[in-house]
């Protein structure tokens, strides 16, 4: 690793320690995310990109919980982690976009993702692919006794793929600290879960390794915390990995490019009811925490935050042509 | 009429879907959704979802069903939506469909397609833009090959699944959406193992396939230099004899290859015309190829990493006036 | 499929309906892997040999219950299926003796077995592979509506691989006419199974696929045989897989060159008095279906019949080089 | 001293567990057992089961692990049995790891390596008896070795682990129990990108590789024809300049290759040997493979299968004596 220190990311992360900061990150993913999707039509964002709007408090709920240390794969459903994680919205915007200022410097493209001084790996575009890599990251910390966990974050549809059979049985027999977060969004692109998967709870499939299961209300951002924070003591004290079941849903198709048209009629009306921004609004509200003014306050610094970036990110460079050849292999004697 | 690659594609599977009740298609959301390209359209609802199956993201377990289903009779196309998707699963069909017949001593044979969409240029960045053709060339039992457009699309497809033992069908992704000239007739089919020479030229031939194949016209269109154009269409086995032919009569060969040099099919094919005798060779072979890196996302920088008509040009002009073969833009200062 | 009836295979199949003749089959089997095992010894075998013995009623018990036209993928431990489904002595040991009487003519060795006449493909070398291929002939029976099966047998160390959990799921989604069997004899190579794996029975693992899991004694036939018969049932009605755990055990190493000293002292000497030909021999004389006299007379027969296969085998060719070339594609003309 | 390959790589992996705390190695039965072919022999028991960890059968999990330990800082020596296993996993390394460091711009890095056994010749049938370095040779980001026995299995498998990049290490098996006269110093690496040139001759350059390497040195002992024997080491990326300087020497190159034609590795060796120009060549190239089929189990058909020392010497001597490329075996009648 070489990994520079950057103070920025790691305090945006310390601040979720505050629960109105928790809220404020969730409107901003939401409105990062809304950001990219007009991107997308106004023709600046190649190839696809992967919505999370709906998903928001699993993303900050898991941030909230873990240390900056702890490592975490996820998925090219990526941007809400990376954000709720740390990273800044203009060097996701700025990735998204292509330009140097993203976080890989625009080389990755939306399905890739980092936030590395906050322990986001690239994020993993080929399905199941970074369970195991999450697996091989706890195992270090275990070997170099470092007390970090790793967290591997992937869909619903992910747990029908080998590599999520292999990485949970290889972790419980090495009682690896490591968590897997399934967010159960009901979907694995246009497919229902119900087509796909022959059982209603991914977290039973637990069992099937001596792992505990757990389901959990991926809306709620508290249920979402509790259930990370139990999972991650475990983890530090050597009892081994949890497998979390998030029941989410996104708002959005899978990618930019679908409307979503096969969902049944009413689905997506029901779970806006459950939007975790809404009810973690009203909960701050009912719990003093927060009024409606500093609601409407935030929505708009965030919006105005958001725009900023973009409009930082649409003045921003593209990289320069040398990148093309850069980082392939340390040592570049050894290169063709 | 013309017709885009995604259409043909589409067309060739509802034909044989239609000719051959063994025939079945398997993959990731092709069924209620039409496929990831949408080139599987319309197709379940047509012929139910039994054969025309959606499956759970399982790579290793819908190929080796293919593979499984093939034995016994039917003729399965799987859909992998991205080549890359197949470095989940390749054992079933490096490993299993590959020496099925040779171990059985030919009384069990494995008639599976996989299709899938393959090839850069649309900003997926570099685990959704590869080729990947040699994860398969060369493997005894496999056939690999490659469309160039929508007339070769259908032909090579319909040979495909008409084919008794496993093809591997790599759709250049870029010309799903890619119009051209192609009057359907369901009895066209493209040969399998045989390479067409789509322009004439006297001072060079220039092999190509898939997506690059267009680069190569639009590099012909502009180079100074007489280039005859052969598609390969089938990368594995490939036609030696038009391509022996042709490289004797210009005396001079380039390949032009969406691969990087050490695992393109172009290595093979050059020392093969060259083990011939140098006597013909006007010039040293050059290969076209793509840099030894992975393909970035931003789209300027994705256009440089692909290969141009203009830079094809230049190489090629320049390898036909010197007889010397240029550097790789690689090679030089960026 | 191009498969030449051969009635001497299917008669040896249809034979297994009688009791005695079950036993004579396992006896048999084990009479030819102790043959298989010495003809090592001598040189007569290259590569690996891998040996089922103690796993007998495993063999017989489904072979006898399944149908001819069934389909059959199993692993490198394949002699006892092989025997059991109908294949002849002589194929099976030419084949290990790489000779041209061999089952695939002496081009696939010990862990390529194959008996098509009966449904066994070629045996799957690499861990896990068979599984898929299986549901996928249980795909094309229940497309073509033929009324046949298929069967995955594996051992328990392949319930880690990626296939094993890909394969039940997708074949419980698509209720697939498939019997998953996994033969587990408490060891991967030699790994002992409370090793690789964090749960004691292996049935358990279908509950996270919907699938009914069954844990059946694989030293006792009859118990083998009524859980296949049962599983079998369901899958011709439509009613999907099931998943069976035989327990059992190797009593040899895990291949010829393993002197499995890595087990606990005992464990041979306790898994011998559950050796399954003694149980059902003892079975079949509380029977009063056979004497100690047509035990011995068996035991003499087959000896007999397995020398003669033997010498038949050293006696026959070695396959002609021309088969190197033969069967890769069935058009020799698109062949470069 | 004498020592046999599996005790230079039991040798190579203890020195690296010894002087670097963050080596660790992960595979099948390597702990207990010491491994299948005992290449980790005792080492459990000197480093415990933390560092020396045994898995369960599941090839994508475990290498995937090795791939995120590394990226944590570790130096993970992954063993794969037989190569053939990395078909169940092959994603791990083609598309995580080899892409990880680009994709991070340096900031992360994956120092892992995957040692696997590999090649023929032993009886263990057409799934057990491939080199397979084609699955990954040429892709951007991962280095693929291959040692020729005892020492440079030593010097590799060291020069692999302090390597900051993946590395491929793709073992003869048919080597194991090879006695190679080698001192192990601890110092000794063979560095990677580099061949050595095992034997001078002035007639031909035969590049070679494995397993291969032995048969060549047996095939000039017999050939008439004078030979340049480069065995390559690192099958990617390549040593060009020891290669280029020897063809240029002796006019004359040939590759004999354990892979078949359209698959290995000589295919772009050759191509670009001649890109450089076709003056110095006094014959055409010529490549010594696998036929196109699967290896046939029995034990004289896999002889034949395999390049023998003899038929190697009597195609080169056919090359140097006619300054003609001489044909396949199967291309004649069997
Ligand atoms: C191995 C592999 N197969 C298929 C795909 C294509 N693909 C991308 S996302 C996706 C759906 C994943 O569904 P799920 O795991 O539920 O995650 P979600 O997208 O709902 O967050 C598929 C099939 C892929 N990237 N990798
Ligand atoms: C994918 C793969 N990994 C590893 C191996 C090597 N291998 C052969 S047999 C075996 C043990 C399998 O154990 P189990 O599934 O319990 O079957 P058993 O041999 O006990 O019948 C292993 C690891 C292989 N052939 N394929
Ligand atoms: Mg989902
Ligand atoms: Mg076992």
């Amino acid at each position: 690793m070489n990994i520079k220190n950057e103070p920025e990311a790691v305090r945006r992360r310390e601040a979720l320690k505050d629960r109105i900061e928790q809220l404020r990150r969730m409107i901003e993913i939401r409105a990062v995310e809304e950001r990219i999707q007009a991107l997308f039509s106004e023709g600046h964002i190649r190839g696809s990109t992967h919505l999370a709007n709906g998903q928001e408090a699993v993303a900050v709920g898991i941030a909230k919980e873990i240390n900056f240390r702890d490592v975490v794969t996820c998925t090219y459903r990526g941007h809400s982690h990376a954000l709720a994680l740390g990273a800044s919205p203009e060097s996701i915007i700025g990735e998204i976009c292509g330009r140097s200022i993203g976080c890989a410097r625009g080389i990755g493209g939306s399905m890739h993702l980092m936030a590395p001084e906050v322990g986001l790996l690239p994020t993993f575009a080929i399905v199941g692919a970074g369970i195991p890599v999450a697996c091989g990251a706890a195992l270090a910390a275990k070997v170099k006794k470092t007390g970090a966990i790793a967290v591997a974050i992937f869909g619903d549809g992910a747990t029908n793929i080998g590599a999520f059979h292999e990485s949970l049985n290889f972790a419980s027999i090495k009682k690896l600290p490591v968590i897997f977060i399934c967010e159960n969004n009901l979907y694995g692109e246009y497919t229902p879960i119900q087509l796909s998967t022959p059982i209603e709870n991914i977290a039973i499939r637990g069992s099937s390794y001596g792992i505990e299961g757990r389901i959990v209300d991926g809306q709620d951002i508290d249920a979402v915390a509790t259930s990370i924070s139990d999972a991650a003591q475990k983890a530090r004290e050597g009892e081994g990995p949890t497998l979390l079941e998030m029941k989410t849903y996104r708002f959005s198709g899978h990618s930019r490019s679908d409307p979503a048209t096969y969902r049944p009629p009413g689905e997506l009306e029901n779970w806006l009811k459950k939007d975790p921004i809404k009810l973690f609004s009203s909960n701050l509200i009912k719990e003093n925490l927060a009024s409606l003014e500093l609601l409407e306050q935030i929505k708009i610094e965030v919006t105005r935050k958001v725009e900023k970036a973009t409009q930082k990110v649409l003045a921003s460079s593209e990289p320069l042509e040398s990148e093309i050849l850069n980082h392939v292999y340390e040592n570049a004697e050894t290169k063709l | 009429m013309k017709l885009r690659m995604r259409q043909a594609v589409q067309k060739a599977l509802d034909d044989s879907l239609a000719s051959d009740e063994n025939v079945i298609i398997l993959g990731e959301d092709i069924g209620a959704a039409g496929g990831a390209f949408k080139a599987t359209e319309g197709l379940m609802e047509k012929y139910g979802s039994l054969r025309v199956m959606d499956t759970p993201i399982s790579e290793m377990g819908f190929l080796g069903a293919g593979v499984g289903a093939a034995i016994m009779g039917l003729k399965p196309v799987v859909e992998m939506m991205f080549i890359e998707f197949v470095g989940v699963a390749l054992d079933q069909l490096t490993t299993q469909a590959a020496t099925m017949r040779y171990l059985s001593r030919g009384k069990f044979s494995v008639p599976l397609v996989m299709r899938a969409s393959a090839s850069a240029g649309q900003g997926f960045g570099c685990q959704h833009s590869q080729t990947l053709d040699h994860w398969f060339r060369g493997t005894p039992g496999l056939k690999v090959v490659m469309p160039s457009g929508s007339r070769s699309a259908y032909g090579l497809l319909r040979a495909a699944i008409e084919d008794p033992d496993p093809v591997i069908v790599l759709e250049p992704r870029i010309l799903y959406g890619v119009r051209e000239e192609f009057d359907v007739d369901e009895n066209y089919r493209q040969p399998l193992g045989k390479a067409e020479i789509i322009r004439n030229g006297e001072d060079v031939t220039l092999v190509t396939a898939g997506a690059m194949t267009s680069i190569a016209k639009a590099a012909a269109e502009i180079c100074p230099a007489k280039i005859e154009i052969i598609d390969l269409l089938s990368i594995w086995p490939w036609d030696s004899k038009t391509i022996f032919e042709s490289a004797r009569k210009t005396g001079r060969i380039v390949t032009l290859e969406e691969s990087q040099a050490a695992s393109g099919w172009g290595g093979d094919i050059i020392s093969k015309v060259l083990e011939q005798g140098l006597d013909f060779l006007k010039a040293p072979p050059h290969r076209i190829t793509l840099p030894d890196a992975p393909i970035p996302y931003n789209g300027k920088l994705e256009a440089k990493y692909l290969p141009s008509p203009n830079y094809v040009s230049k190489q090629i002009a320049a390898l036909v006036s010197t007889n010397v073969a240029p550097k790789n833009w690689w090679n030089e200062k960026l």
